[in-house]
């Protein structure tokens, strides 16, 4: 590896000579010697080739041909190649936060349509300009019911994602706030009768989710509104099972939170995503996250700006409704761009293949022979699980070797299950899969 | 000079009257139940034609880094290097499922291992988790880990955190999202630190003191080690807010400092893209006795493998889905691999000497109270030539320049900062300069109707807050 | 409406006052003697920051299929898709040197011979050369051909191409630069062939009769098969200029209209995109009895591998340094695949249905003679309403909309030659119409002062012919 | 493979009714039966996803990690990203020819600039905007030369590459003009005293390398103008190798040619590449090609427009210049911005660099048992020529088959060489390469 020399340049001098000054160093005088420390054990600079070469290098160490058959949270699904064109657009990606609104009425005026399309597709009030991803978008959702009602106990799902629950959990540190688990039926639904029986005077929030934990549809988040009484309900969904089912506005969800990174957003190994919030008009002073609004210019002129920034950090300071400064705003873009690419027609097609990829898979699952598909009347949107009988602690290892991705032991992702699942494991099958590789994935499960 | 941003009458995307053009074969819908069933999807039907052209048109009336200097104090607006975009778009790093197992993403953990490693030289600490969503979900990290660390050690009864009327608001709104009551101390004049100020504020209720130096006017805390033993002596731990961690950067560390630990903006200090208000990432970094309180999965090697370890024990949590803003992570690992140890420093370098030439050229009419050395950015004040800031800066934006900061830190009046970073070429800085001249020289009158020259004049805030409007 | 396009004074890249940033090793110069070493290379020296920015702000000065409609006729400005794009910058296609043996550029060869096929199809043809580098570069290799083939059957008299007047100036160009004479034949006032003087112009001299149907006034020659008739029975070629395929692919084809060869210009047809300029690809195909002259080397099966032949013997030769503009044959296979005959049927029924919708709403104030129907375009005068065609683009390009071709063709006073595209929106259209009504309705000392709105006024040509100034 | 089904549209529906119409068909009537057809075999259309999907397999096909050891006109040289960054900016791909001036000056004011740039860098009083790439530039160039003096004989090296003698002799066909050989040294460099012999009244043009065609760097080239008479010198020549050696305007050419591709462009098997084309300002009206020139508009701005439009086709039609009208506008921009972020120290990096590669892949060459390495005086550049004894034929294939791109028949690819060079292969090194690559070529010939 060769380090480069970086010149000190003329103008530098230039500029040290109008300032009185020798060198660099002159410009440190205030930091005192014995707080010095120095870089150097982190190497010295490169040309641009040399670390071309050398990413491409290690990204080669990623399995990078691997079939994707899972999804929880994080869906390979297909990005239009004008949604890059659009958010690599030098103009957006290197632009800051829109403070000076009427130098930034492009991005603005994005994350307002942003904010309306997603409105739109949840049908919910009000939709911020974006969280960090959809389980701290849960986290953030917590605080907030939290704030309007002053309740103490927030009912989830005893099938809920750990992870989802880990989140929560830090993020209600220090508030007087109490996580209980609700059951749920033997698909992964809401279990509507037991849960009655868990609300009372000091419920703070129902989190419910849809498709459900397991993957399932769950025809019962319309209950909710019915037997919630003064909790808020949470509604956590997938936005691209809006195409086929009901949106959170449907069921009167009080705040719908969901992920946002099948919106045209690359897997990333997990990050940067999108936390898609939205919730009813009348809690938007107690709403986290920036908003942006509608207003007019001095000429009457239709015109964007943040909005309502009483209620962020850099007024109200300790007092604020969170402390978020930096969102997912280039994201937002990308996924309002994808909704706005594919439409109605598109979103159905992703939705549907989805769906029928999730059924063919299922069906010819059947025939490995230590799997058991389960044959639940709500049917599977994109995740799903199946038995795979004494298989299932070493089935996902062995898949990833023959170039799979799925497989996923259910109950380390989620937080409990019960015990007649306890073999089950977690696949996918998004719109990118085909009939091909749904076969090669069967006879490699065979194989093993 | 002429100057004009690009003006559309720019549609709603919804209204454009074209349509959906997207490619697909014809797929039946699964039969729902009518009770479940989506009975009315909402969505825009354009031709995508027509979204690339209004995302084109739009993108022309918005500001950025590619389309000009951009002072914007404290946000450190640095040119983002096109290979860092080059490599996060790379399908070999970007493919990865979060979920994959370690043996199949060894890549990816290497770049976060590496990326780790440098951010403890550079912070001069001994632990970092790279988890942190951005610079204030690293700030309510670390106060987690101060509350559970007061906690482990019995003290419960540390239930405030003392920060600086200088900070930034992210600091106090952290600190009480982690359920601390905030102490706000004055500072002087010039933004430093008020010793007796903070004796005072420093109790047995004090679970940490939160600051950034340089501070939020620009200047370099020189007694900052007796303020960390000062702290430290009452039991308190020192943090450091990392979004000026770009003026000092490669000549001290907070480790050297005596900080216990700190955030990063990778935005700020490694160049990765704001995207106009996000994604960022804030990894934090922490001594060693603070390590274990770090959120899991946590990165590690062994032998010759990178793996991800989720030991809950002692830790404050989980606080992202996944691992972290993983491709920002990668751009800030290529720039720091790009630039090394001399080209960070001559970074530092040549920010400061900037900032201090800026300061020079603006003291005549501008000066705010401090003579000295500026570290990376400037704090001037309007006030001195009676004009309202928010008035300089629409004149500013008018000749198609980007405003610095207005009305922070709070505690200068009519406050200006300016940031010019190591990017900004003497031409830049001149022409900044000039412009900020002749908006003295304009009768208020005439700055009240600036903006001309952009896609809107003056947009109605109150109208906005007052009407509230937030979808179409 | 409000619009103003952006507007910078942009200064002469190596006006910017920065400092080169490029980061290399210092490496010494070879040494070299004085007679020959370099002693004064003259570059820009600016920061790669200042030179992004530079071409971001010159973007934005600039108008495009992405910023809006843009109706250039002939130029059949269509959507160009980003996937053919992020396909052409696949390094997979993109790293393949051109001199690599075929066993290792197979996915290349099998790009090239896929579109070969479909290029038969197309065009009803029997042979592909994929080699030529434009339009007017496959109208040279097909004159070279035309040439080729008479010498071959002993017919060296026939030096003469007969051209319409109608016709591209590409045509005559590319005619006498392959050594013929042109003949250039009057048109009936619709651009229509004017039977009679074909027949007094068609001699024992004729080679070839180049047209392209519809014509350049968008009017399909419906006598077309009687025409090809009468050229053959004279003993000479008649020639497709492709131009305006898109007018008519997928209903009928140049091979079943009689033709002997055709060009494509793959950006017209095919949606690569133009770039300001160029670069285009310009593939050629003929019938088989002209097969064996096309270029060298031409690409083949053999069995299941692709190969590149080159067969000297009868051929016109090598027009082009290696194998053609592959990335533009790349993108325009990919957008056949991806539209399929359906699709490519489709653009043809929308951009005539457009042109047709666009005549008729024009009709009352610009009609120009023909009232029958138009294929993929409309030309329309602006001498019914005494008015000059340049005034009139000038104030449609000051309402932010791109201007009609203007002057073409040659033969209708005060031209606009107006082609909307399968693109087109309905709002598009409207709005242009509706442009061009106010157009119309202007003064005339109005039009002159147009454009104010864009980055620059009227330009002054003579100025710039007379006191050439070609570089800085 | 699915077909897609795509919809006639509902306004398409509204048109036609405007227009009285019942169907698409309806507009087609002007085209008679009997010269109908269809283009059904070209089978149905298709999802974007599927098309990435077949191009991703199809790409896969070509051999990507190929070494590449080999030039020729066709440069693996490093891109900076800013580079893909401008060029695919929407409005500089998307825009036409830049017709209407004012709405158009970015183009217009970026292609001025590549002009200006070129002729700084050669030195030569006037650049047109572009050709369609070096060897067709020559072509155009003998032409040209052909209308200044009207004389017949054109001077070109014996060794001169077969590609370039034939794209020359396919331009010239029609006109009265010969191609005449003219003897060179030893290493490929021009045998002066041989080709003052050779000129004479009749001589039309002289056709210079610089590089030789054998890679190596001629001073002869700065002795032309002493000896050529009424003919017009073109030079052709590397633009990299004037980081280091001199400016066709430093030795007085007439036209100077190149080939832009070494500029920011990438392989791309071929194309598009950039011909470079520039000449003594007294030629420009018989110049080909486009030329952008500096003017102002009303109020006296500085202003871009396409002048002395009336050498081009769409003015003079059969007495144009030339008939170009598409050029490579987009790639002339590419390479005025690579040389702009390069600037000298770049440059002449990228120069010295293939340089030393050249030279240390020489040095360890001589130890391969078969090879003889020339020990010329002049130095090559980043082309070179080695004698590779009896395994010649098959050194390239063999190589391939190793990973590596090199080794190509000298003779094979030039017009004629002398008989004791017959056993000479082509190689390259350019900045790309390292040492540890340069040392596996080593092994790999070592083990052919």
């Amino acid at each position: 590896m060769i380090t480069l020399v970086v010149d000190s340049m003329d103008t530098d001098n230039d500029l040290l000579a109008y300032l009185g000054m020798n060198d660099y160093e002159d410009l440190f005088r205030d930091i005192p010697n014995n707080i010095r420390s120095d870089i150097k054990s982190i190497g010295g600079g490169r040309s641009e080739m040399d670390v071309m070469f050398e990413s491409e290098r290690i990204g080669s160490k990623n399995a990078i041909n691997m079939k994707i058959f899972l999804g929880l949270g994080a869906y390979e699904r297909f990005i239009p190649s004008s949604i890059p064109n659009i958010i690599m657009r030098n103009e957006f990606i290197t632009s800051y936060t829109p403070y000076q609104a009427e130098i930034s009425q492009g991005m603005l005026h994005s994350l307002f349509e942003y904010q309306s399309i997603i409105s739109d597709l949840s049908k919910m009030d009000v939709t911020n300009s974006s969280m960090y991803d959809g389980p701290t978008g849960l986290g953030e959702a917590v605080r907030m019911a939290h704030r309007i009602n002053g309740k103490k106990t927030v009912l989830i799902p005893e099938n809920i994602r750990l992870s989802h629950r880990q989140v929560i959990k830090t993020y209600i540190t220090g508030l007087d706030i109490l996580l209980k688990p609700y059951p749920v039926n033997e698909d992964g639904t809401i279990n509507l009768d037991k849960l009655i029986q868990l609300i009372d005077e000091d419920t703070s929030a129902i989190i419910t989710y849809n498709p459900s934990n397991y993957g399932t549809i769950d025809p019962g988040v319309a209950n909710i509104k019915e037997i919630k009484k003064a909790a808020i309900h949470i509604a956590y969904y997938d936005p691209v099972s809006l195409a086929i089912i009901k949106s959170p506005g449907d069921y009167d969800a009080d705040i719908a939170v969901g992920e946002g990174q099948q919106l045209g957003i690359s897997l990333s190994y997990g990050g940067p995503y999108l936390g898609i919030f939205s919730f009813k008009e009348k809690y938007v002073r107690k709403s986290p996250g920036r908003l942006i609004g509608e207003t007019v210019d001095t000429k009457g002129k239709r015109a964007f700006v943040m909005t309502l920034q009483t209620r962020e950090q850099h007024i109200r300071r300790d007092k604020a409704m969170s402390n978020i400064c930096t969102n997912q705003a280039l994201l937002a873009i990308a996924s309002s761009a994808y909704l706005s690419i594919l439409g109605k027609k598109g979103l159905r097609w992703v939705a549907s293949r989805s769906m029928e990829n999730v059924s063919k898979t299922f069906k010819k699952m059947e025939k490995v022979s230590y799997v058991k598909v389960h044959k639940w009347k709500n049917p599977f949107f994109t995740d799903f699980i199946v038995d795979a009988g004494v298989k299932s602690d070493t089935l996902m290892a062995n898949l990833e070797k023959a170039g799979f991705l799925g497989g996923l032991k259910a109950n380390s992702f989620l937080f409990t299950m019960p015990d007649k699942l306890k073999n089950d494991v977690f696949f996918a099958a998004t719109e990118m899969r085909n009939d091909s590789e749904i076969d090669q994935l069967i006879t490699a499960m065979e194989a093993i | 000079m002429t100057y004009h941003q690009a003006e559309y009458d720019e549609k709603y995307i919804k209204e454009i009257n074209s349509e959906n053009s997207f490619s697909c074969e014809k797929i039946e819908l699964p039969k729902l139940d009518d009770s479940i069933a989506q009975d009315d999807l909402k969505l825009p039907e354009i031709a995508e034609n027509d979204v690339v052209r209004h995302y084109v048109r739009l993108s022309q009336m918005n500001y950025a880094v590619d389309t000009g200097f951009y002072p914007l104090g404290s946000c450190t607006m640095k040119f983002n290097p096109k290979f860092a975009d080059r490599i996060a778009n790379d399908s070999r790093f970007a493919r990865v499922h979060p979920l994959a197992d370690y043996e199949y993403s060894q890549g990816n953990l290497q770049v976060m291992y590496e990326l780790r490693e440098y951010l403890k030289v550079i912070s001069g600490m001994d632990a970092v988790s790279l988890q942190p969503l951005a610079g204030a979900h690293g700030e309510f990290t670390s106060m987690l880990i101060v509350r559970k660390y007061m906690e482990d050690i019995g003290e419960t009864g540390r239930t405030e955190i003392i920060i600086p009327d200088s900070a930034h608001g992210t600091n106090p709104a952290s600190a009480a999202m982690a359920g601390f009551s905030v102490v706000e101390i004055p500072s002087l004049e010039t933004g430093v630190i008020n010793m007796d100020a903070l004796e005072a504020a420093l109790s047995e209720k004090t679970a940490a003191f939160m600051i950034t130096n340089p501070n939020t006017l620009g200047i370099f805390e020189t007694d900052i080690k007796e303020i960390a033993d000062m702290v430290h002596r009452n039991g308190s731990l020192l943090y450091y807010d990392g979004a000026n961690l770009n003026a000092i950067l490669g000549l001290t560390s907070p480790g050297s400092m005596g900080f216990d630990m700190v955030h990063f903006n990778l935005h700020k200090t490694f160049a990765t893209p704001h995207g106009g208000g996000g994604p960022g990432a804030g990894p934090v970094a922490v001594k060693s006795f603070l390590e274990k309180y770090l959120p899991f999965p946590r990165i590690e090697k062994e032998g010759d493998l990178y793996i991800l370890k989720s030991d809950e024990k002692d830790s404050i949590g989980r606080v992202a889905g996944f691992q972290g803003s993983f491709t920002n992570l990668l751009r800030a690992w290529a720039y720091i691999k790009y630039k090394g140890s001399n080209g960070l420093l001559l970074n530092t370098q040549r920010a400061v000497l900037n900032a201090n030439y800026m300061a020079k050229r603006l003291e005549p009419i501008l000066n705010y109270h401090h003579e000295g050395l500026k570290k990376h950015e400037v704090i001037m004040s309007t006030k001195m030539v009676n004009k309202r800031a928010l008035d300089i800066a629409k004149y500013i934006i008018n000749k198609g320049v980007h405003a610095p900061t207005i009305y922070f830190p709070l505690i200068v009046p009519e406050a200006l900062m300016i940031e010019p970073t190591e990017d900004a070429s003497r031409d830049d800085m001149d022409e900044f300069c000039n412009i900020i001249q002749e908006a003295v020289l304009t009768p208020d009158e005439e700055l009240h109707k600036m903006p001309v020259n952009l896609s809107i004049g003056r947009a109605d805030e109150v109208k906005a807050a007052k009407d509230l409007k937030l979808k179409w």
